[in-house]
C-alpha cells in the first residue's frame, strides 16, 4: 500500500520527465532565453536613475519599487484583501473573546518545557529587530513590510504556542483590541500616505496623482528621496513602515482568534439565533 | 590562492550538498512517525539555510542572504507547534 | 557539454522544461485535490499549492537564462545606491523581469487572505456539523 | 569543470521533482498531519525554485506564508476538528 | 526605573544584532536602529530579562568568550567525531537510553545554556527538565554510567561551571 | 485638473473608510453611528460614480493613471461610456441597499463588521468595473469575492449559510487562481496587462508581432497563450457570473446572505462577470484581435451556456418553495438572457449584419440594468415581507402579507413586471431589442428561446406574487415592525424601473452610444487612442 | 584582483569549513538515514545542523568578509550569515528538545532499544493518568 504510493510518485516524476524530453526534442527553441521583455527594459531602466528625474523611483530594489510604486494600487487593495479576510475572521468569532477567567488560572502550569520558554524570551527581541531591519531596508535589499511583518508575526506565535494564549492575553496584554488598533494605525498610515502627494498638490495647487512618489513631468511635487545622504525613497519608506505594523499586528490577531479554547466558542454559539 | 580556486573547491562540496539533500528527503517522506518526518525537514531545512547562504556566495549575489535567516526562523517555529500539537490538547494552551 | 545539446536546446534547456512540467503537473494534481477530496481541510491544502504552483510558474516566465555560465542573471536590485548611467545599463542586461515578482508578491498575500478566511469557516461547520467531511455535511443538510 | 549555471539548473529540476513527489503525496495522504508535513516539504522545494529564479523577494514572502504559517493555521484547525480524512 | 534598565540591556543587544544584520553603519541605519532598539527593549524588557545588572559586569563576558572557544574546539569536536564515527561503522555500534543528569544552577537562562550545550553536542539531548527537582532528562547515545552524579560529571560538568559563572 | 481626480479618487478613498470602521466598531457602542456612517460613505460614492459617468458621457472616455505613471508601466482607470454608466448604476443601488440596512440591522450585534464588509463588496465591484488593468482586476475580484464569501457566511450559527460560504468561497478561490494563471500566459507572450495596450497588440499582432524572450516555445506562442488564457479568464468570470455549469453556488449562497446583501449579490456581483466577460471578448479580445475563430467558438460556447442558464434558471423558479431562492433562481434566469445578448458578436454576424451585432450588444447591456434594479428591488421587499412574516422565508408563511402593506406590494408589482418583460417596463424593452438582434442575425431559434425562457419564468413571477399578495392565509403578520424606511427605497428602486421603461427612446439610443464606445473597432481605437494619449502626455517632457 | 592577507586567510578558512560542512552534512544524513529510532536520530541530526549548518554558515560569513568580488552589499552578508549561524545555534537545539519531549510525552515514538530509561517515573508523575492518550 505505502510502496504503491512511492511508485506512483516516481511515475509521476517519470511522466514528468517524458514530457520534458517530449518538450525539449520537438525543438522548441531556446528556454529560458537571456533576452526580456521590453515592460521589464522600463522597470529596471527607471528604477533608480538620478538621470532622469522625472520618471524614476529613486529606489534600487525594482520589486518593491513596483509594488508600491508603479503598481502601488494593487497593493493597497492586496492590504485591503487580507484586512477583509480578518474582518470576515472577527465577524465569524463576534462575540467569541477570552477576555475574563484569568483569575484562577495557574499560567505558568501551561506551555511547553522551562528550555523553551527560556529561549523564546531571548528570541522575542531578536525576531523583531531582524525583521524590523527587513522592513526598514525594503527599499534597498530585498524585503519590505510584508516580508518583515509576517518574519515579526513569528514572536507573538511563537509566545503564543510555547507559553500559551492565556499568557498572552492575561500576562502581556495582547487582546483584541490592542491588536485592532495597531493594525488600524498601520492602515490608515498606508493609506495617508497614498494620498500624500495628492494632498500636498491640492494644498499648494499643483497637479499631483494618487500614489505618486517622486515627480513627474507634469506634476512636479514628491516626497524626498533622500534625508541626510540615505535613501529613503520618498512613500516608500513609510509604505514598509507602516505595513510592517498592519502586518505583523494582522496575524497576531489570527493568531489570537485561533487560539481561543473552543469551549467559548461553543458557549457562546449555543442556542443563537440568526437572521434571515 | 587564487579566490577562483576557492571558489571551485566550494562549486565541488555543492552536489555533496544534494547528496545529503536526498538522504534527508528519503527520511521525511518515508517517516516512519510524525516527529521523523519532521526531524528529516527541520535537519533539511537548517542545511538549507547554509546551502542557500553559500549559492549566494557563489553567485557573487549578496542580497540573496536573508532569505536563509528567515528559513532558519520559520522552520524552528515548525518544530515548535508540531511539538505542541503532539503535546497539548488545545494549541493554545 | 555539447554532447548533451538536443537540437538548439542544451542540457539547461531541459532541466528547465523539466521544472516547468513538473510544475504544471502540480497545477492538475492540486486541481484533482481541490475537486475530488472529501475533506475541507485537504481542500484548503490542496488550494494553497495550487495557488503556489501558479506563482512559481509566473516566477519562471519572467526568469531570464545566465548571460554565460560563470555570470548569474541578478535579482532586480541595483546593488550601488548612486548609479551611474553605465551602471544602469549593465544592471538592465543580466536582471531578471521584476513584474511577474511584484505580481506574486500580491498574488500570495491574496491567496494567503482568502485561506485564512476559509479555514475560519471550516471551524465554524466543524462546530456547526462536527465533521468536515463534505459529502456528512451535504448528507446532514439533507 | 562544472559550470554553476549547470548546479543552479539541476537544483532547479531535483527541486522541480521533489515537489511533485510531495504535492503528490499531500493530496494523496489520508492522515492530514502528514499531508501538512508534504505540504511543507513541497514549500520548501518551492522555495529553492523562488531562490534560483532569482526572486529573493518572493522566498522572503513564501517562506514565512508557506513553511510557516499554512502548516501553523492547518495544525491549529487540525487540533480543533479531525485528524483523519475518511477513506472512500 | 528597573524597566529602563532592562529595555537598555535589551536595546543594546537589539541594536547590535540590527546593525551587524544590516551590514552596513550608515547614519539611516544608526538612527533607526536605535529606534527599533529603543522600542522592542522597551516593549519587551519585562518579558525578557529578570536583573538588568548582569549586562553591565564584562567579567560575564569574558566567561561567555572562554567558554564559547572551549566548546567550540574541544567539546564539539570530540562530540561530532563520536557520533560520526558510530554513523560510519559498519555495525552502528549504539547502547541508547535516557539518564537523568542534575544540576545545581539558578537562572532559566544558565538551564537555558547547560540544556543547549548539551543538546548542541552530538550524543546526548536534553529530552526533558524537571525544574523542581533540579534534573534534565537526556538522550545518551552511549550509556556508560547510569548513576545521576556519575553521569553528570560524563555529560554536563563544564557546561555547568561555566554557565555558573556567567549567569548566575 | 479636479474632474479628473474625480476617476481615480473614489475607489481608493472608499478604502479609508473601511479602514477604520472596525476600530470605531470597538470603540462606539451606539449602533446609530454605524448606519450614519455606511451611509454617508455610500452616499460619497454614489455622488462621484454619478459625476463620473456625467464627464465620460459628455467629454469622452476618461484615464487617470495612478502614481502619473504612463499606463503600461503603472495602472490606470480607464472610464468608457460602459463601464462609467454600470459604475454609476452600482453606487446608486449599492446607496440604496446600505440605507436599507439601517433598517434590517436596527437590532443586531456586529453592525460594524457587516458595514465594513458591505463597504468591501462596494469597493470590489466599482473597482473590478473601472479599472483598466487585467492584473488590477484579479485583484478587485479578490476584494469583491472576499466580502461576498463573509457576507454570505455572516449568519454564523446557521449551516446553511456557512455551507453555502464555504462553497462558494472554496470554488471561487481556485476560479480566481486560475485566472491568475491565464494572466501568466498573457503576460509571458504579450509582455503587458493594461487592457488597451493588450487590444492594441493582439489587433496589431499579424502585422507587428510582439517579440518576446520565449518566441517558438509552448510558453510565447501567442495562439496557445490567447486559448489559454480566454478559456482560464471566462471560466473564472462564468463562475462569477454564474452561468450555467457554475451556476450551483449561487442558489445556494444568494438566499442564505442577509437580505441586503443578496439584492447586492444577486443584482451587481453577477453584472461584474458579465462586465469582465464583455471587456474581455469585445475589447481585449475585441472583433479586430487576430484570434478570430478561438474568439467566434467562445462565444458560440456562452450563447449555448447563456440559453442553458436562462433556461434552468426558469424551470427551476417554478419548484421554489422558498421565496429568497426562487429569486436565486430567476438571476441564474436572466444572466443567461444577458449572456444571449452580449454573445452575438461573431466575427459573421459583424460582417454581415451590423445592426444585430448592435442591437444585440445593447439588448445586453440594457438589461443588465434593468435586471440589476429589479432584482435589487425584487430582494429588498422580499426582506420586508420576510421580516413582516415573523422571519420565515417559506412562500406559504408569506401567505397574503402583502395585503396589508398596499406600498409595499406595489413595488413588488413593479419589480415582477419588471424583470417579467411587461411593456412599459425597462425588461420588456431589453428583452426585444436581444429579440430583435436573433432576428436580425437570422438565428430565429434563439429568439424563441428568449420568449420560452420568458414565458417559462412567468409561472414563477405568478407564483411569488399570488403567495404574496393574492393568497388567502393567516400570516402572523408582526404589527410592531416598522417598514416606512424601506418602503421608501423599494418605491424609489420601483420608480426607476418604470423610468428605464418610459424613458426607452432615450436610454435605448444611449445604450447604442454606450455600445459604440467599446465594441465597434471605432470604440476600441477610441479606448486605446486615449491610453496613448495618457502615456505621451506623462512621458513627454521626461528627458528634459 | 590581489588580495590583502588577512582577506586571503578569511577566505581560505571560509572554504575549509564550508567544504567541512558538506562532509559533515552528509554524514549527519546517512545517519539519519540508518539509525534504528527517532530518539537516536536526533544525534545525527545535530551533527547535521551543527557542523552541517552552524560551521558553513560561519564559513560564508568569513568568506563574504574577505572577498572584494562582492562589492557594495559584502557586509550585508557577512552579518547576515553571521547572524543566521547564532540563531541557529539558539534555534536547533531548543526545537530538537521540544520534538524530543513531546514525542516522548505522546508517545508518537517509541524509545527502544534502549539501556535505561529514568524519564519514565518522572513523565507519570506528571502526567497523572492522562498520558495513556497516545
Amino acid at each position: 500500500m505505502r510502496l504503491g504510493r512511492y511508485l506512483q510518485a516516481f511515475s509521476l516524476v517519470a511522466l514528468a520527465v517524458l514530457l520534458a524530453v517530449a518538450l525539449t526534442y520537438k525543438g522548441l527553441g531556446d528556454l529560458p532565453n537571456p533576452a526580456v521583455r521590453d515592460l521589464a527594459l522600463w522597470y529596471l531602466y527607471t528604477t533608480l536613475n538620478p538621470e532622469v528625474p522625472n520618471m524614476t523611483v529613486m529606489s534600487p530594489e525594482a520589486v518593491t519599487a513596483i509594488v508600491w510604486d508603479y503598481r502601488g494600487l494593487d497593493t493597497l487593495f492586496e492590504t485591503m484583501v487580507f484586512f477583509l479576510a480578518i474582518v470576515g475572521a472577527l465577524a465569524i468569532m463576534r462575540g467569541i473573546t477570552l477576555n475574563e477567567g484569568g483569575e484562577g488560572l495557574h499560567i505558568e502550569r501551561y506551555g511547553l518545557s522551562l528550555i523553551t520558554k527560556t529561549a523564546t524570551k531571548l528570541l522575542v527581541p531578536l525576531i523583531i529587530g531582524v525583521s524590523a531591519s527587513i522592513a526598514l531596508h525594503g527599499h534597498l535589499t530585498p524585503g519590505g513590510g510584508f516580508q518583515g511583518g509576517s518574519a515579526a508575526a513569528v514572536a507573538p506565535l511563537l509566545v503564543l504556542v510555547i507559553f500559551s494564549t492565556y499568557y498572552v492575553v492575561f500576562k502581556l496584554r495582547l487582546s483584541e483590541l490592542s491588536m485592532i488598533s495597531l493594525r488600524t494605525l498601520g492602515l490608515m498610515g498606508i493609506y495617508m500616505t497614498s494620498f500624500a502627494t495628492l494632498i500636498l498638490g491640492l494644498v499648494i495647487g499643483v497637479n499631483a496623482y494618487i500614489f505618486q512618489n517622486m515627480p513627474k513631468a507634469n506634476a512636479f511635487i514628491g516626497l524626498p528621496p533622500a534625508l541626510g545622504g540615505s535613501l529613503i525613497s520618498g512613500t516608500l519608506f513609510f509604505f514598509n513602515l507602516f505595513e510592517f505594523f498592519a502586518v505583523a499586528a494582522g496575524f497576531t490577531l489570527v493568531f489570537i482568534l485561533l487560539s481561543i479554547p473552543e469551549v467559548k466558542a461553543r458557549e457562546v454559539l449555543k442556542g443563537e439565533e440568526h437572521g434571515h | 590562492m587564487d579566490e577562483n580556486v576557492l571558489l571551485n573547491m566550494i562549486l565541488y562540496a555543492l552536489p555533496v550538498y544534494l547528496l545529503a539533500f536526498l538522504l534527508y528527503v528519503v527520511r521525511a517522506v518515508k517517516g516512519p512517525t510524525i516527529p521523523d518526518m519532521v526531524l528529516a525537514v527541520d535537519a533539511l531545512s537548517y542545511d538549507l539555510a547554509a546551502f542557500l547562504a553559500i549559492l549566494a556566495v557563489v553567485f557573487k549575489i549578496p542580497i540573496l542572504i536573508p532569505v536563509a535567516i528567515v528559513l532558519a526562523l520559520w522552520i524552528y517555529a515548525l518544530d515548535i507547534y508540531v511539538a505542541k500539537y503532539l503535546e497539548s490538547k488545545e494549541m493554545g494552551e | 557539454m555539447r554532447f548533451l545539446k538536443v537540437r538548439n536546446m542544451d542540457i539547461n534547456g531541459f532541466l528547465f522544461v523539466f521544472m516547468l512540467s513538473t510544475i504544471m503537473l502540480n497545477l492538475v494534481i492540486s486541481l484533482y485535490g481541490v475537486f475530488a477530496r472529501p475533506s475541507l481541510i485537504k481542500k484548503i491544502i490542496a488550494l494553497t499549492i495550487l495557488s503556489d504552483s501558479g506563482n512559481v510558474l509566473a516566477i519562471a516566465v519572467g526568469f531570464r537564462d545566465w548571460p554565460s555560465g560563470w555570470s548569474p542573471s541578478t535579482p532586480p536590485v541595483l546593488n550601488v545606491t548612486s548609479p551611474k548611467a553605465s551602471d544602469v545599463v549593465s544592471f538592465a542586461r543580466v536582471a531578471v523581469d521584476p513584474l511577474p515578482q511584484a505580481l506574486v508578491l500580491t498574488a500570495v498575500v491574496i491567496g494567503l487572505a482568502v485561506m485564512l478566511f476559509l479555514v475560519f469557516l471550516t471551524l465554524q461547520i466543524y462546530r456547526l456539523y462536527g465533521t468536515t467531511d463534505v459529502r456528512k455535511v451535504a448528507k446532514l443538510k439533507g | 569543470m562544472i559550470e554553476p549555471k549547470l548546479i543552479s539548473y539541476l537544483f532547479m529540476a531535483v527541486a522541480g521533482a521533489l515537489s511533485l513527489i510531495a504535492t503528490y503525496l499531500a493530496v494523496i495522504e489520508k492522515d492530514l498531519v502528514k499531508a501538512v508535513i508534504y505540504s511543507a516539504i513541497q514549500s520548501t522545494a518551492y522555495t529553492i525554485l523562488f531562490y534560483l529564479l532569482m526572486a529573493p523577494d518572493i522566498a522572503l514572502v513564501y517562506i514565512p506564508v508557506a513553511v510557516g504559517l499554512y502548516p501553523a493555521v492547518v495544525f491549529f484547525l487540525i487540533k480543533k476538528t479531525e485528524r483523519f480524512e475518511e477513506s472512500g | 526605573m528597573e524597566r529602563l534598565g532592562k529595555a537598555l540591556g535589551v536595546g543594546l543587544v537589539v541594536f547590535i544584532v540590527y546593525v551587524i544584520f544590516s551590514g552596513s553603519a550608515s547614519p539611516y541605519d544608526l538612527i533607526t536602529g536605535a529606534l527599533v532598539a529603543g522600542a522592542t527593549g522597551f516593549l519587551t524588557a519585562n518579558l525578557t530579562v529578570d536583573k538588568p545588572i548582569k549586562f553591565l559586569q564584562l567579567q560575564r563576558l569574558a566567561w561567555l568568550l572562554t567558554y564559547a572557544v572551549r566548546y567550540f574546539f574541544i567539546d564539539e569536536v570530540k562530540a561530532h567525531v563520536d557520533v560520526m564515527r558510530r554513523i560510519l561503522h559498519p555495525r552502528m555500534p549504539i547502547n541508547p537510553g535516557i539518564v537523568k543528569v542534575p544540576y545545581e544552577v539558578q537562572s532559566d537562562y544558565a538551564i537555558l545554556t547547560i540544556a543547549n550545550s548539551i543538546t548542541n553536542t552530538p550524543g546526548t539531548v536534553v529530552v526533558d527538565v524537571d525544574p523542581e527537582g533540579k534534573a534534565l532528562y537526556v538522550h545518551w547515545i552511549d550509556v556508560k554510567v547510569t548513576e545521576p552524579d556519575k553521569v553528570r560529571e560524563e555529560v554536563s560538568k563544564v557546561f555547568e561551571k561555566f554557565a555558573r559563572r556567567i549567569f548566575d | 485638473m479636479i474632474g479628473l481626480n474625480s476617476v481615480g479618487v473614489l475607489v481608493p478613498s472608499l478604502v479609508g473608510f473601511a479602514f477604520i470602521l472596525p476600530l470605531l466598531g470597538k470603540l462606539i457602542k451606539n449602533v446609530k453611528f454605524f448606519h450614519i456612517y455606511a451611509a454617508l460613505a455610500s452616499l460619497w460614492a454614489a455622488i462621484l460614480a454619478t459625476y463620473n459617468a456625467y464627464l465620460v458621457f459628455t467629454a469622452g472616455t476618461q484615464v487617470y493613471p495612478f502614481g502619473g505613471w504612463p499606463p503600461p508601466l503603472g495602472i490606470a482607470y480607464e472610464l468608457d461610456k460602459l463601464n462609467a454608466l454600470l459604475g454609476m448604476v452600482t453606487a446608486l443601488v449599492m446607496l440604496a441597499i446600505t440605507i436599507y440596512s439601517a433598517w434590517y440591522l436596527k437590532d443586531y450585534e456586529g453592525v460594524a463588521y457587516y458595514y465594513t464588509l458591505l463597504l468591501g463588496l462596494e469597493v470590489g465591484l466599482i473597482g473590478c468595473l473601472y479599472t483598466g488593468d487585467a492584473f488590477n482586476l484579479f485583484v478587485m475580484l479578490e476584494v469583491l469575492s472576499i466580502s461576498a464569501y463573509a457576507l454570505v457566511g455572516f449568519y454564523r450559527s446557521k449551516p446553511e449559510a456557512v455551507e453555502a460560504a464555504i462553497k462558494y468561497g472554496m470554488f471561487g478561490a481556485v476560479a480566481t487562481t486560475l485566472y491568475f494563471v491565464g494572466l501568466v500566459f498573457i503576460y509571458a507572450t504579450f509582455g503587458t496587462l493594461n487592457m488597451a495596450d493588450l487590444a492594441f497588440k493582439l489587433t496589431f499582432y499579424v502585422y507587428y508581432p510582439v517579440p518576446n524572450p520565449f518566441s517558438g516555445t509552448f510558453f510565447g506562442n501567442p495562439y496557445v497563450a490567447s486559448a489559454v488564457a480566454l478559456a482560464l479568464a471566462l471560466w473564472a468570470f462564468t463562475y462569477k457570473s454564474a452561468a450555467f455549469p457554475n451556476h450551483f453556488w449561487l442558489p445556494d449562497a444568494h438566499p442564505e446572505a442577509p437580505t441586503p446583501v443578496s439584492a447586492a449579490l444577486s443584482g451587481l456581483v453577477v453584472n461584474v462577470g458579465v462586465y469582465a466577460i464583455v471587456r474581455f471578448l469585445y475589447t481585449i479580445f475585441g472583433p479586430s484581435a487576430f484570434v478570430v475563430q478561438l474568439r467566434d467558438a467562445v462565444l458560440i460556447a456562452l450563447l449555448v451556456l447563456g440559453i442553458a442558464s436562462g433556461l434552468i434558471g426558469a424551470l427551476m423558479m417554478v419548484v421554489q418553495e422558498d421565496i429568497k431562492r426562487l429569486l436565486a433562481y430567476s438571476t441564474i434566469s436572466h444572466i443567461g438572457l444577458v449572456l444571449v445578448g452580449v454573445a452575438i458578436g461573431t466575427s459573421s454576424t459583424l460582417n454581415q449584419n451590423s445592426l444585430a451585432y448592435v442591437l444585440g450588444l445593447a439588448g445586453g447591456i440594457y438589461h443588465m440594468v434593468n435586471h440589476t434594479l429589479g432584482k435589487a428591488l425584487l430582494f429588498l421587499v422580499s426582506g420586508i415581507l420576510i421580516a413582516l412574516a415573523g422571519g420565515s422565508r417559506k412562500l406559504d408563511d408569506i401567505g397574503g402579507v402583502g395585503r396589508r402593506y398596499p406600498l409595499v406590494s406595489l413595488a413588488l408589482f413593479l419589480g415582477v413586471f419588471q424583470l417579467l418583460g411587461v411593456p412599459p417596463f425597462g425588461g420588456f424593452f431589453s428583452k426585444l431589442l436581444i429579440y430583435s438582434a436573433y432576428m436580425e442575425a437570422g438565428m430565429p431559434y434563439v429568439s424563441l428561446m428568449v420568449i420560452l425562457i420568458s414565458a417559462i419564468s412567468l409561472l414563477g413571477y405568478v407564483k411569488l406574487i399570488y403567495a404574496s399578495v393574492f393568497k388567502v392565509g393567516s400570516p402572523k403578520v408582526e404589527q410592531t415592525t416598522k417598514v416606512s424606511l424601506p418602503t421608501a427605497i423599494v418605491l424609489a428602486l420601483g420608480i426607476a424601473c418604470l423610468v428605464t421603461g418610459l424613458a426607452t427612446t432615450y436610454i435605448t439610443s444611449m445604450m447604442f452610444d454606450v455600445v459604440g464606445s467599446f465594441a465597434t473597432p471605432q470604440g476600441v481605437y477610441d479606448y486605446w487612442q486615449s491610453f496613448f494619449n495618457t502615456l505621451l502626455n506623462l512621458a513627454s517632457g521626461v528627458m528634459r | 584582483m590581489e588580495a590583502n592577507a588577512l582577506d586571503q586567510a578569511l577566505m581560505v578558512v571560509g572554504t575549509v569549513m564550508i567544504v567541512w560542512g558538506a562532509v559533515s552534512d552528509l554524514i549527519g544524513a546517512l545517519g539519519m538515514l540508518r539509525f534504528p529510532n527517532f530518539f537516536v536520530r536526533l544525534h545525527a541530526a545535530t551533527v547535521g545542523t551543527i557542523w552541517g549548518a552552524f560551521v558553513p554558515l560561519i564559513g560564508v560569513s568569513l568568506f563574504a568578509a574577505g572577498y572584494e568580488g562582492l562589492g557594495f552589499y559584502r557586509w550585508f552578508m557577512a552579518g547576515g550569515a553571521l547572524v543566521t549561524a547564532f540563531l541557529l545555534l539558539l534555534l536547533a537545539p531548543v526545537g530538537s528538545h521540544a520534538l524530543a519531549r513531546a514525542a516522548y510525552r505522546s508517545r508518537a515514538a517509541e524509545v527502544k532499544p534502549k539501556v535505561v530509561d529514568f524519564l519514565e517515573e518522572f513523565v507519570k508523575k506528571v502526567m497523572g493518568g492522562e498520558n495513556d492518550r497516545a
